[in-house]
């Protein structure tokens, strides 16, 4: 599924990411890591968004870098910030957009859209103004946007932040269910218990790479660690 | 954001802003009162004079924005010869160069915080006179601040747009940027009322 | 509105101008640029309306005064305002205002079209009105020559103005109460 | 501390909060509840960011709305999205702006800009370019402007959905010693346990208030209930 291979990149010659390898075809990915360490630079990485300045990556076999039209259907990512997501003003047209990118049927798309919503029991929200949403259910209606793609791989990036307990617990039932494999980016180790793999990234490197519960509960350890001490200047890179 | 101050330091940096301004008003109006071509050749060489004296770097700089002049400068002419008056066309065009000169002059020994000082000083009048000082200073302070992060909302956008479309994103993420654009005003402005704002006197 | 609403909004309309000059221009043959500079003017008067827009336009204006290269091709500075194109850039204000003012006063139109309407008047007619006599004076032409050599701009003006009324009417539809001239 | 007294606000006809009453003089006040149950609106409200449709508030006996001076010493906010809160292009200049507008001296301002970012061991971002940090880091930025201006009340809307464990627990510590009152907006009813008084907000009303471990546990029973339903269409609203 995911086929990254010495992935490197640099901005303002500055290295963000260095010689991030991962072969995996887990259907439950975890990225764990400080804030600042690299995650949502990596998920856009993975994502296609931004072109590494080495090494190659493979999501479903598509070169997502390169082939625009098959990333499409390979991966979907929820962005960390709803507002750096959401490009239009409705919850229908919001939703609709991806779909239609797709070279979906316009029928169809409005029946999936209607689907989509009902999942969550939203139907209400169809032709609400996003921006007069909480942040919660903004996030919501990024997610359900994504969902609605059904891409092979779907990435998330923090995607319980913002959720309300109902919501998360059946977000959680939802992902279980659906067929895509997860990528899920986090700093909180415990969500993420049950999953197969989990890499923990640290200043844009791989730190640590295995079966999800030990890599999960050394990084857990880790930053108790960390976080016990008063003595601050570790803490900032 | 680079303002259009000279890359070296110059005896002319040192004088009074307010003095400098002055003395560009005065000759300014010099320049446009005075029809004798000899003076105002006379003047055009003077101006190059000063570009001149702090050296070879600050000239070529210099010269280099009087560039953009050379189309007027060349349909004046063009246009003077054709018809004869060529001494007229040579005038307008010292002229021109020498005010726009002298100006610019001015702009590249100031500093940006010079000039605000002398608007500054301007401006107080307008003050009693009930006019938000504080609200324009900042204003100007978040156009510097708008910029770069229009900028970047506009990438956001982009990369939101690319995350689910084969196709570039174009001319279509131009209302939802602008869209974007007034809502980020709208946070900045609440923002500033968390942190006080401008009413803070004002009891509404 | 809260003041600080209306100074942020003023801002964001004085970096969106400075903004639009960064879009490469083309520099006509007697030195005037076509710019994308004059839609922010068109929408800062149909979006803020007449007070704001003006305000905006003349922020813009008085940070080029100051040193700030904002202007298309990175042009600022006091010379601008020694120089043919001084008329345009001191009209902007005006033109801002006249187009905001134009916008109020046609309600009973559609949005897009009391915005278009409004953008030509003001955004072209009355700046072309400073142009031509700041190009007159400096270039000591008369005012009929002066606006022979501006009608070049008018096909490009004439889309502006357009665009205008089509970008102010979807930005109606999408905040109704950040459309100044209708709210 | 706090004084609500019959607070209503109507947005476009809608209610968005009804009847809030609060009387407080509680150190640990937690306000939880779904999302879009009206907490974000109750925080801006309480900040005097948006005035009231009816009711009065009283923050360390300031009336926020009116008085906008008195406020800035009264009462800081931490807005959920940070995004929304920052307003300057650099780290210092953030930092700086609450304290000069509350009329600090600029040497002073300097001096309590780098103490703050001592205190977090964070002296090496003071020239930093804001839009270069991640979300957590931004997150902090916008908490260590509100902690530099030290208001009598700090209300904070979801200030760890962002950040890493060892910044949450040394985060936890500073709020523990900090003198001011705190409002803590959340949707998790495990970090708040141990607070003096909660707040269960519903629809933009008050649904339970008491105790903050009494409400915490009704609260959590009452969202872990409705998220193990399969039936959503509770979850609307
Ligand atoms: N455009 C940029 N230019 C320079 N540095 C950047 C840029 N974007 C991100 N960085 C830096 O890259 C690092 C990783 O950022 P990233 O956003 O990937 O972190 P993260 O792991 O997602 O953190 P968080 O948990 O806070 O969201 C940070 O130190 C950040 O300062
Ligand atoms: N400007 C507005 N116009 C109309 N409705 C609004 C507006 N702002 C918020 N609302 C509505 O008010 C309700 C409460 O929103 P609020 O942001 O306060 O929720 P919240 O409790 O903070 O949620 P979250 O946990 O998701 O942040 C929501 O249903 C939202 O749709
Ligand atoms: O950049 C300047 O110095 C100001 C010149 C503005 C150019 C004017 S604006 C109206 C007309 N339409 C254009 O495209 N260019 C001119
Ligand atoms: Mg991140
Ligand atoms: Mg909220």
């Amino acid at each position: 599924m995911l086929d990254l291979e010495a992935v490197d990149l640099r901005i303002d010659g500055r290295d963000i990411l260095r010689d991030i390898t991962v072969r995996s075809d887990a259907r439950r990915l975890a990225v764990l890591g400080r804030n600042g360490s690299g995650k949502t630079t990596l998920a856009r990485v993975m994502a296609g968004l931004t072109p590494p300045s080495g090494g190659s990556i493979q999501i479903a076999g598509v070169d997502v870098t390169r082939d625009r039209r098959g990333a499409l259907a390979a991966v979907g990512i929820l962005f960390q910030n709803p507002d750096h997501q959401i490009i239009f003003p409705t919850v229908e047209e919001e939703l609709a957009f991806g779909l239609t990118q797709m070279g979906m049927p316009e029928t169809e798309v409005r029946a999936r859209v209607q689907d989509t919503l009902a999942q969550f029991g939203k139907q209400a929200w169809s032709g609400a103004a996003i921006h007069q949403l909480s942040q919660g259910q903004r996030q919501l209606v990024c997610l359900m946007a994504i969902l609605a793609m059904a891409p092979k791989v779907i990435i998330l990036d923090e995607p319980f932040a913002g959720l309300d307990i109902p919501t998360s617990l059946h977000l959680h039932r939802v992902l279980d269910q659906a067929e895509a494999a997860l990528v899920h980016i986090t700093h909180d180790p415990r969500i993420i218990a049950d999953y197969d793999h989990a890499l923990w990234i640290e200043g844009g490197m791989v730190k640590m790479q295995g079966p999800a519960a030990q890599v999960g509960s050394a990084f857990e350890a880790a930053m108790i660690e960390l976080g016990g001490r008063d003595d601050l200047t570790d803490l900032s890179r | 954001m680079i303002s259009l101050t000279s890359p070296v330091d110059t005896r002319a940096h040192s004088l009074p802003a307010g003095g400098k301004l002055l003395a560009l008003c005065l000759a300014s109006v010099a320049l446009f009162a005075v029809r004798d071509v000899w003076v105002h050749l006379m003047a055009a060489l003077s101006v190059l004079a000063l570009y001149a004296l702090p050296g070879r770097i600050f000239f070529v700089h210099g010269v280099r924005r009087l560039w953009p002049l050379w189309p007027f400068v060349a349909v004046i002419l063009a246009w003077h010869v054709a018809t004869g008056a060529t001494q007229d066309g040579l005038l307008i065009c010292l002229r021109m160069l020498s005010a726009v000169g002298l100006a610019n002059l001015v702009t590249m020994t100031t500093s940006l915080s010079e000039m605000m000082a002398v608007l500054r000083r301007l401006l107080r009048p307008f003050g009693w006179l009930g006019v938000n000082l504080r609200a324009i200073e900042l204003a100007a302070a978040m156009v510097i601040r708008f910029t770069p992060v229009l900028a970047l909302k506009g990438s956001a956008l982009t990369m939101a747009w690319r995350a689910r479309s084969r196709r570039r994103a174009g001319w279509r993420v131009i209302v939802p940027f602008m869209v974007l654009a007034l809502d980020d005003a709208d946070h900045v402005a609440e923002a500033l009322r968390a942190r006080g704002g401008f009413d803070m006197d004002r009891t509404t | 509105m809260t003041t600080e609403r209306s100074v942020a909004q003023i801002a964001l309309f004085t970096a969106l101008i400075a903004a639009l000059g960064l879009i490469p221009q083309l520099t006509l043959a007697f030195g005037v640029p076509i710019t994308a500079q004059s839609l922010g003017i068109m929408l800062c008067g149909t979006v803020l309306g007449a007070w704001r827009g003006f305000l905006a336009a003349t922020l813009f204006v008085g940070l080029v005064a100051l040193g700030l290269p904002l202007l298309a091709g990175g042009r600022g500075g006091l010379g601008v305002f020694a120089s043919p194109t001084a008329g345009f850039a001191l009209g902007f204000p005006f033109a801002a205002f006249v187009t905001g003012a134009v916008a109020e006063r046609l309600r009973g139109f559609a949005i897009g079209w009391s915005a278009g309407i409004a953008a030509l008047i003001g955004g072209v007619v009355v700046l072309y009105i400073f142009g031509i006599t700041g190009l007159a004076i400096v270039l000591d032409r008369s005012i009929s020559e002066a606006a022979l050599l501006v009608t070049a701009f008018l096909p490009g003006d004439a889309i502006k103005a357009v665009l205008a009324g089509l970008i102010t009417a979807a930005l109606y539809r999408a905040r109704p109460d950040a459309v100044a001239s209708r709210s």
